[in-house]
């Protein structure tokens, strides 16, 4: 079972993972990570942009190469595009597996590919001095190429 | 324009006018922008899609009326 | 939030997880994983035994150095024993982090000690030849073994 | 006796006569139980606690009236 998708609305991750367990009968573990808005200091909104003829198909060759490099049954991908508050759900990452180890690294693999490899752009609104926000870009960090560089073997 | 080459540009799209006798190509595109975005499109982390599909080298554009250029800086990460 | 769990009934992870999440507030990602018995061929029941004194402390002792060697706001670690069917969940761990690399490591590490170093003996119900079943031992796989020697560093 | 030890004893728990005059030890563990299990018991692996507590070196068991010995063989794994 494989469900990839870019939603522009707000989604609760448990209504997902539950009907995709169910689709997986057999499976011997399942594991899911689920990314949230964090509720930094003068953080008021995050946004989310998507460069659609890139990103949806993008992420689909991510679950091509995540099915490729392990044994697996099921691959939920979900992530959000557009403004969220924190606390918000972002990401969705759930994969099925006969063994634990395929579902925990395959969810480990998309999970940085999709931090720093996959076309999103986002943005802060964070508040000012003067009682007003603005928004910031977010550039990429060190750390999440380290955390790509991990499976280049 | 993509992230913060759209706040660069002042606009998320620009429509641009094409020179009739021969398709656009990349220092074409830059004189063709605004020069606080062209200069920052030399950086290698830039990369281009014509049309949605990514450009192996940008220096190569070659664009005729009606194609969409995305540029794309580098994604945000984690 | 802290929520260690030996149960002798059935569970749903979803009505655990989804409490785990809202107590865990401003967290910026919650890894899950949730192994369940596999429906092998021939195999109609399994049963987990474990060793009261130790069993529970074990997987408290466990839970401290999870959280002292991760950054963890929260961990969940549930685990059935008794008899189950396939299908039936084994084992939920869930880990709130602010970051993702804790959360997904955190349950990782878990997962592999709870399968290899905690208080727990399976014997599977399998089909025999003659249409009746009996019971068998399941014995350490070198698998688990080389799982866990991963954090050894 | 946990696990497959509880199949070789052909029972989950065994109450032991105590010597009067000392502590059981090892070998007098080894002696008053069924002797397909006493074999399997020198195994490495095998790890013995008293009330509860896991003992470093089993070969140096010291039990009284009223001690719980459990004998506990390798875990099963995943």
């Amino acid at each position: 079972m494989r469900d990839i998708r870019l939603l522009d609305q707000m989604f609760l991750p448990g209504l997902l993972i539950g009907p995709f367990t169910q689709a997986n009968k057999g499976l011997g573990g399942v594991c899911t990570f689920v990314g949230e808005v964090r509720y930094d200091e003068g953080v008021e909104a995050l946004e989310l942009t998507h460069y659609e003829p890139l990103t949806l198909p993008g992420m689909h060759a991510l679950a091509d190469r995540a099915f490729e490099r392990f044994t697996l049954m099921g691959l939920l991908m979900v992530h959000r595009v557009g403004q969220m508050r924190p606390g918000e759900p972002i990401v969705c990452v759930s994969a099925a597996a006969l063994h634990r180890r395929d579902a925990i690294d395959a969810v480990d693999f998309c999970m940085d590919h999709l931090k720093s490899a996959a076309w999103f752009w986002k943005r802060e609104k964070r508040a000012t001095q003067n009682g007003e926000s603005e928004w910031h870009w977010i550039e990429p960090r060190e750390q999440d190429h380290s955390d790509l560089a991990r499976w280049e073997s | 324009m993509l992230g913060k080459l759209a706040d660069l540009a002042q606009a998320a799209t620009i429509d641009l006018p094409l020179p009739l006798s021969k398709p656009l190509d990349w220092e074409g595109l830059k004189a063709a922008l605004p020069s606080a975005l062209a200069e920052a499109l030399d950086d290698p982390r830039i990369r281009v899609a014509i049309n949605g599909a990514l450009l192996p080298n940008k220096a190569k554009l070659q664009a005729g009326a009606g194609d969409e250029i995305a540029l794309l800086p580098p994604v945000s990460g984690g």
